[in-house]
């Protein structure tokens, strides 16, 4: 109960964050809140992989720059007025882009997953890995798409009846999508689905033995993961205009990962705290010093060694509340 | 012919350079079982210490001592501080430290000796080329790489298998409170142990010092091939380790050096080359991929 | 009656040592057949290759007349094969209803829901509580597994057996590690399952072979060398020799 | 030589042990009994110092081991055979035995690995064999064998038999009696309660984390319905 | 209050050298002037992009709207700025490049808030073709990591060399290079062209040297591959090499050795490269436009102002071509041995006069 009312509370003043950082003059805050939103989005989607899985991805950014990528291919053939694979038109309309770039990341990661998932532990964490780093070298080498340079994508896609230009809107549109994303997740940790998920990183022997062929569930929950964390890259090429490989490099998928550890592995809002963190930390510790990764390394030692379970267990653990 | 002889001794000389590399990771990571991102700061921190001292004595060799303790010392001390706390705790959580070491050390070095790269020279001795095959001049500090890469295989195969050293860690990553109620301190063993690691790691750091960049940045360069190459030959697989690196180097000697050349005998000229880079540039991750496949643990699996 | 169990000439070997050797065996409806033997002598093994996580070199193995000898773990459970483990092997996180309710919920289907809520289908938790109920673990039904003591592990492996409706079960050591009351519990819990499942039973605990078993086989080094009723088994001077020792052990 | 009196302690939250006493003399072979569950494991993970106690006393050759670190303990001369095996998996049978091995009392006539495979000539069959891929009751035998190998001046087996062929049980109470024989301290926790019975010249009881009855094997059968009572025959 | 210039630029990892000489250079333009730019009090006000766009997004982003910055510069990257620029241009502030000169910015995505006082990518590489072509080369290996910048420098090059060139693809990341001079070796051209910037440069020169080839070939890079900082670490065996540049730290103008005695009191343990001389500039251009307008809230008059490059550049002739990238003269630099025994460029002839690039046509303003 007590943590509804905090939800509601959190929800209404994320949602008054435009009114406030107006008033506040610190509008950057709306892009920084934008972004947290987003990259926590991806965060969760590798965490219920991760967490509620025991799938280690080290190559999620793949999914994350594929999604990246879709609206910036279709915004770039929208915008050149050619046809992708020669019958694919482009678009700029949202609400192609952004089921399109679910779907695409969705078969990106049931081809990777289905390779990765034959090996487990140490080794796919480094299949995946090396999945995503083959990605990046392609993406990197196409000349048409910008190569290393990346696509820029003048225009943020349209939505009927609003307009996605104005910033604020836009953060509206990242919130609600958000919101939506970290319920319908919520409902599928709880659901039978969540459950054998679950199970299987506790014991995968031991659902064998119950009948259950784990490679199938392992898949699907690693194209559910790809397909959330493709929906945060389409998402997030849409706030900065630009999709890059520098979307899908390696550092990126640590980076998710980091945000999932640091929030707190198996936990729904963990990574979004995660995400938080991390990214107005180096946003707040860049302005003061240039030498901030010092601080934020110290920091990041502090947070492993003095909690167990990340942030999220540090929430609860002053908050009284049990686990 | 002699052009490709001379691949396969690149090939052979890369592979032992890998291996070299990741040897200091076989044991934290292979071994001990820590994931250890920081091995690659480890590394820098051998190449600065190294370096400095060589500049400021004007010997090569000085160098060789202070890579050492320099790095063996950070790794100590890391351990004792940081590490221990965590071999009881997720692996995640490693990743979470270790990551947060690396940001530390890299700004650290910055503080200390600035954002330049350093300048490094090869020792006298090993300045010049030896002639292996007549017509092949073959740069001789590469030479010298190899002879010690091949000595360090062997030294950790022999410690890590032959030693009640070796066994003890090995136990100790499978059960740690046992290995205690048996009367054994893990807790020093695995301090020096992970020393023993960091001095590897200095080690490599330093003797690459003279043929890549010593620069902040240069441990996350190496990371990722030196956790390929510990994975492919196995976790754990001291012997994995030595032909993982081996079979890496020469594959992807080779198929840098001849693949584009091939694909132009069989199809034409810009399609080929296109396919050739794109292979080739995808080098260690697409082999990794296809060990994996094939043999989901690597090539030797620890304790089989 | 046909054999509910049937395997045919097995053949395991692990490198030089041939762990299973040419080994033929049949388990009937509602029997509880023992199969007893030294250590390392291949029972394990047997189990192993029985419920699909060893692949024989040689033979096959027939689960209610379905060669099954190829089928992976999960698809011979749907044929009706239930085991436990010798070492216990339960979701250590999950509380021990939780664990049987995976079990119902497993058999039930419905695993690839990602859109209902599982706390709210009925039949499940109807069913794992009258599972529980009565039994040892009643009162331990929300504790986490990680923390029930090893002899209440094993009580829970053999409850998530029962939840799954095996019709024949495999059991590897099922009493190991149990004291004497538990050990009777569990005696009493086998006969009440026999009842609905034939039960292939590995045991060391004589006392409990003798007090089940309707049939005994005896393997050493991989092949069976003695089969028959318990009397017959208990006075087979060969398996006295090999495997039962001195009888003053036995208390 | 080893004395526990009044010991607490807990998992978590949850307390698990109350109040239980202990005494071995040297020489001496003791049992503890109990249900399942009742915290005959966590008294020996306490005397090991793999369990910090929450209160209490535990003395092992006049030193006050609470607080001290396992493998201090240890080498005071306390030999743990634990419950469910624990060996090590990726070594071979040979390496668990003598990775930990040690003599530090100077017996003379110390446990060797000749001696070891003597008693159990299986894992002399099985010696380069990785010991994860041993049987339930080769493993068993392995752990038996890891603990000699440390020749301790006590020795503690958490359900040693368990898994073991009723031969081989045979052998290793043979093995007990001689050990006790040669003067050596055990700890003795199982569930043949005949033998036990037999072997050891005191038991103490557990119920519900408190020591709730000691005394000899005669005093057993002179209390018997009240011991059977405890221990659930 | 004085004037704030936004610095968005890379100071972490290994690329952060090439930050800290634009921030320095910037800096020290403005100290010149003692604190001022064209007669206004200036303020930098410096933040890491990490080499990460999204970062780059955000510190713009708090520039712009929170700090009431109109004034932006100092991205590195190509990507970097691929991410920010155009956010900064739409948002009617403006932003003057000091190094990365992205195609996809310089044609059609031309932006009349939009500077480069650097150079266009491209041309780079051109001028290195030239230069070649000069030398009389006929057969040259080029090499490059297998990317868009790297296949971009390759092209540039055999736009103006127009002889015979075999190309060779490294790997991003690359860190041994054997079996590429083997390859060299085999194929004995006349020269040598590769393009890698950083720690990879650093590396596949001093491999070029050990294997034996410096000797035989001779090498010839644009001003990435050669910069100071890198020679540096490279030692004496890079004498020898030839490279092509835009600017040099022995030109004969006044600007320019002003700059030069300035850097080298205030840095002595630092070479000034192309970067810090860039910045250096942009400082410059920014003075000659304050000077006019006294300030920015005018912004058209600031924009017209600067569009004049009414400066005296330290690499002497300069000016705006139609898509507001630099046209101006490229030069050959041999590298010889300076003075301590460091390696330094050495002026030797000019190549090419008042070029722009071939992307200014598509970009209409
Ligand atoms: N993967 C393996 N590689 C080599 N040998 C193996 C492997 N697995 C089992 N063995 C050997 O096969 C034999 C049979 O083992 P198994 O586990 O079946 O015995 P068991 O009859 O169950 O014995 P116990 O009663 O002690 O549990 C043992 O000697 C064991 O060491
Ligand atoms: N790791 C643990 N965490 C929490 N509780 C535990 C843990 N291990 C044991 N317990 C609890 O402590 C109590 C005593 O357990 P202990 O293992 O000491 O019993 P035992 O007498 O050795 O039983 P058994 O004969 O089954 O081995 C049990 O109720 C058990 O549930
Ligand atoms: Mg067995
Ligand atoms: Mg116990």
């Amino acid at each position: 109960m007590n943590s509804r009312i905090l939800a509601a509370v959190l929800l209404i003043l994320l949602a008054a964050l435009p009114f406030i950082a107006q008033a506040t003059g610190q509008s950057a805050l709306l892009s920084l809140a934008s972004r947290i939103l987003i990259y926590g989005m991806a965060a969760t989607s590798l965490n219920f992989v991760l967490g509620y899985g025991g799938m280690v991805s080290f190559g999620h950014a793949a999914f994350f720059g594929i999604g990246g990528y879709v609206v910036g291919i279709l915004y770039h053939h929208a915008d050149t007025e050619t046809l992708f694979w020669g019958f694919i038109p482009g678009t700029t309309q949202m609400l192609i882009t952004l089921p399109a770039a679910i779907l695409v990341s969705g078969a990106f990661a049931a081809a990777i997953g289905a390779l990765s998932l034959r090996t487990g532990g140490v080794q796919f964490i480094m299949i995946t890995l090396a999945f995503a780093q083959m990605l990046f070298f392609l993406f990197v080498s196409l000349k048409t798409y910008g190569g290393e340079d990346g696509i820029i994508v003048r225009r943020t896609n349209e939505l009927p009846f609003l307009n996605t230009r104005d910033r604020a809107v836009m953060y509206w549109v990242v919130l609600a999508i958000t919101v939506a994303f970290a319920l319908g997740l919520r409902r599928l940790t709880k659901s039978s689905f969540g459950t054998v998920i679950s199970g299987i990183r506790q014991n995968e022997r031991r659902m064998a033995a119950l009948g259950i062929p784990a490679y199938r569930y392992k898949l699907f929950a690693f194209i559910l993961s790809g397909m959330g964390a493709g929906l945060a890259g389409a998402l997030m090429v849409n706030v900065l205009r630009f999709a890059s490989p520098d979307m899908m490099h390696w550092t990126k998928s640590g980076e998710l990962m980091i945000m999932v550890i640091l929030g707190g592995v198996g936990t729904l809002v963990g990574p979004f705290l995660g995400a938080a963190a991390l990214l107005s930390l180096e946003s707040v510790l860049a302005s003061w010093s240039e030498h901030w990764p010092l601080a934020m390394g110290l920091i990041l030692l502090v947070v492993v060694l003095g909690t167990r379970g990340g942030l999220m267990a540090l929430v609860t653990r002053l908050t009284g509340g049990r686990k | 012919m002699i052009l490709f002889l001379e691949q396969l001794l690149n090939g052979l000389q890369y592979g032992v350079m890998l291996f070299l590399l990741a040897a200091g990771l076989t044991l934290i990571f292979g071994i001990m079982g820590v994931i250890n991102l920081a091995h690659g700061s480890l590394y820098m921190i051998g190449a600065y210490a190294g370096t400095l001292a060589a500049m400021q004595t004007g010997s090569f060799w000085l160098g060789v001592p202070v890579a050492l303790i320099a790095a063996a010392l950070t790794g100590l001390v890391m351990e004792a501080v940081v590490i221990r706390r965590l071999y009881a705790r997720d692996h995640l959580d490693q990743v979470l430290a270790t990551f947060g070491l690396i940001l530390f050390f890299n700004q650290s070095i910055i503080l200390l000796f600035g954002r330049q790269p350093m300048f490094t020279q090869l020792p006298d001795l090993f300045s010049g080329a030896v002639e292996v095959i007549p017509g092949l001049p073959y740069p001789s500090y590469r030479l010298f790489i190899i002879a010690v890469g091949l000595l360090v295989a062997l030294g950790l195969y022999l410690i890590i298998n032959r030693t009640r050293i070796g066994m003890l860690v090995r136990a100790g990553s499978t059960n740690r409170e046992m290995v205690r109620a048996l009367g054994v301190d893990i807790r020093l063993l695995y301090t020096l142990v992970f020393g023993l690691g960091a001095l590897l790691a200095g080690l490599a750091g330093f003797l690459a010092g003279p043929v890549l960049a010593v620069q902040v940045g240069m441990g996350e360069q190496i990371l990722l091939s030196t956790f390929v190459v510990v994975v492919i030959g196995g976790v754990g697989s001291i012997k994995g380790a030595f032909v993982a690196g081996i079979s890496l180097g020469v594959i992807d000697t080779m198929l840098r050096a001849f693949l584009p050349g091939m694909l132009r005998q069989v199809m034409a000229g810009p399609e080929a080359d296109a396919l050739g880079v794109g292979i080739s540039s995808m080098g260690i991750y697409l082999l990794m991929a296809l060990v994996l496949l094939v043999r989901p643990k690597g090539l030797f699996m620890a304790g089989s | 009656m046909t054999a509910i169990l049937k395997i045919e000439n097995l053949v395991k070997r692990f490198g030089g040592l041939v762990a299973t050797d040419n080994v033929s065996l049949e388990v009937m409806p509602g029997e509880i057949h023992a199969l007893i033997g030294p250590n390392g002598a291949g029972k394990s093994t047997l189990i192993n290759q029985l419920c699909g996580e060893l692949q024989p070199n040689e033979g096959a193995i027939h689960l209610a007349g379905r060669d099954i000898t190829h089928l992976p773990v999960p698809a011979r459970v749907d044929l009706g094969l239930g085991r436990t483990f010798q070492i216990t092997s339960l979701l250590d996180e999950m509380t021990v209803r939780e664990n049987i309710g995976m079990a119902v919920q497993v058999r039930e289907g419905g695993n690839f829901r990602i859109w209902d809520a599982l706390r709210k289908r009925r039949a499940i938790w109807d069913e794992t509580d009258r599972l529980l109920a009565g039994g040892q673990l009643a009162d331990r039904a929300d504790v986490a597994v990680a923390d029930l003591s090893h002899g209440e592990k094993k009580q829970l492996e053999l409850l998530v057996a029962m939840a799954m409706q095996p019709r024949l079960l495999l059991l590897d050591e099922p009493m190991a590690g149990l004291g004497h009351l538990e050990s009777q519990q569990m005696i009493g819990m086998l006969r009440d399952i026999s009842k609905e499942a034939a039960i292939l039973l590995v045991e060391h605990d004589m006392e409990a072979v003798f007090a089940l078993a309707d049939r005994i086989s005896v393997l050493v080094y991989g092949r069976i060398i003695a089969q028959g009723s318990v009397d017959e088994i208990r006075n087979d001077p060969a398996v006295r020799e090999a495997y039962l020792g001195a009888e003053d052990e036995l208390c | 030589m080893l004395s526990v009196s009044e010991l607490k302690a807990a998992y978590g939250a949850s307390q698990v042990l109350f109040d239980i006493h202990l005494d071995i003399r040297d020489g001496e072979v003791v049992t503890l009994m109990g249900r399942n569950g009742m915290g005959k494991t966590t008294t020996v993970r306490c005397i090991m110092g793999l369990l910090g106690a929450r209160g209490g006393k535990i003395e092992f050759e006049g030193v006050k081991t609470l607080g001290l670190t396992p493998e201090r303990i240890a080498r005071l001369g306390a030999g743990l055979v634990p419950e469910g095996r624990q060996i090590f998996r990726t070594l071979t049978v040979r390496e668990n035995l003598v990775a930990t091995a040690a003599n530090r009392l100077k017996r003379n006539n110390p446990w060797t690995l000749e001696r070891v495979y003597d008693l159990f000539p299986r894992l002399r069959e099985r010696a380069g064999q990785v010991s994860g891929t041993l049987s339930g009751g080769e493993q068993q035998m392995l752990a038996v064998g890891r603990a000699l190998m440390t020749n301790p001046r006590l020795l503690i087996l958490d359900e040693a038999t368990e898994g073991l062929a009723p031969v081989i049980r045979t052998e290793i109470w043979h093995c007990v009696e001689r050990l006790k024989a040669e003067g050596q301290s055990i700890l003795l926790i199982d569930k043949n309660l005949g033998v036990l019975k037999r072997l050891a010249d005191r038991h103490y009881i557990v119920e519900k984390g408190r020591t709730v009855w000691v005394g000899t094997g005669a005093d057993m059968d002179r209390d018997s319905e009240k011991v059977q009572g405890y221990v659930g025959l | 209050e004085p004037l704030k210039i936004g610095v968005i630029t890379t100071l972490s990892g290994p690329a952060g050298y090439l930050g800290e000489q634009v921030r320095d250079g910037l800096q020290l333009a403005i100290d010149q002037e003692g604190g001022k730019l064209g007669g206004v009090d200036v303020e930098l006000v410096v933040e890491d992009d990490g080499l990460k766009p999204g970062n780059g997004l955000q510190i713009a982003d708090k520039f712009m709207n929170e700090e009431g910055i109109k004034l932006i510069t100092g991205i590195i990257f190509s990507n970097v700025a691929g991410a920010t620029v155009p956010e900064v241009v739409e948002n009617d502030a403006i932003y003057i490049s000091p190094n990365a000169g992205p195609s996809n910015l310089a044609g059609a995505g031309c932006n009349k808030n939009y500077f480069v006082v650097s150079w266009q990518n491209d041309s780079l590489h051109e001028a290195t073709g030239a230069a070649a072509k000069a030398l009389g080369y006929k057969k040259v290996v080029a090499l490059a990591p297998n990317y868009q910048a790297g296949k971009d420098a390759i092209a540039g090059f055999k736009r103006e060399f127009g002889g015979d060139v075999t190309e060779i693809y490294t790997q991003l990341e690359q860190t041994d290079f054997a079996p590429e001079m083997a390859q060299i070796r085999a194929a004995a051209p006349d020269a040598v062209f590769q393009f890698h910037p950083g720690g990879m440069g650093i590396a596949f020169l001093k491999q070029y040297v050990q294997a034996g080839l410096s000797k035989d070939i001779p090498m010839i890079v644009s001003e990435p591959s050669a910069d100071g900082v890198i020679l540096n670490a490279v030692g004496e065996a890079a004498v020898g090499l030839k490279a092509t540049t835009h600017w040099n730290a022995d030109f004969d103008n006044e600007a320019n050795k002003a700059m030069v005695a300035a850097w080298a009191a205030k840095h002595p343990d630092k070479p000034l490269t192309t970067y810090g001389q860039q910045a250096y500039d942009v400082g410059l251009l920014i003075a000659s436009a304050l000077k006019k307008t006294g300030g920015i809230d005018d912004l058209d008059a600031f924009r017209a102002a600067l569009k004049e490059a009414d400066f005296t550049s330290t690499r002497g002739d300069f000016k705006f071509g139609p898509n507001q990238h630099p046209v101006q003269d490229w030069f050959m630099v041999d590298i010889v041995a300076g003075p301590d025994g460091k390696p330094m460029w050495v002026t030797k002839e000019k190549l090419r006069d008042d070029v722009g690039d071939v992307y200014a046509a598509e970009c209409k303003m």
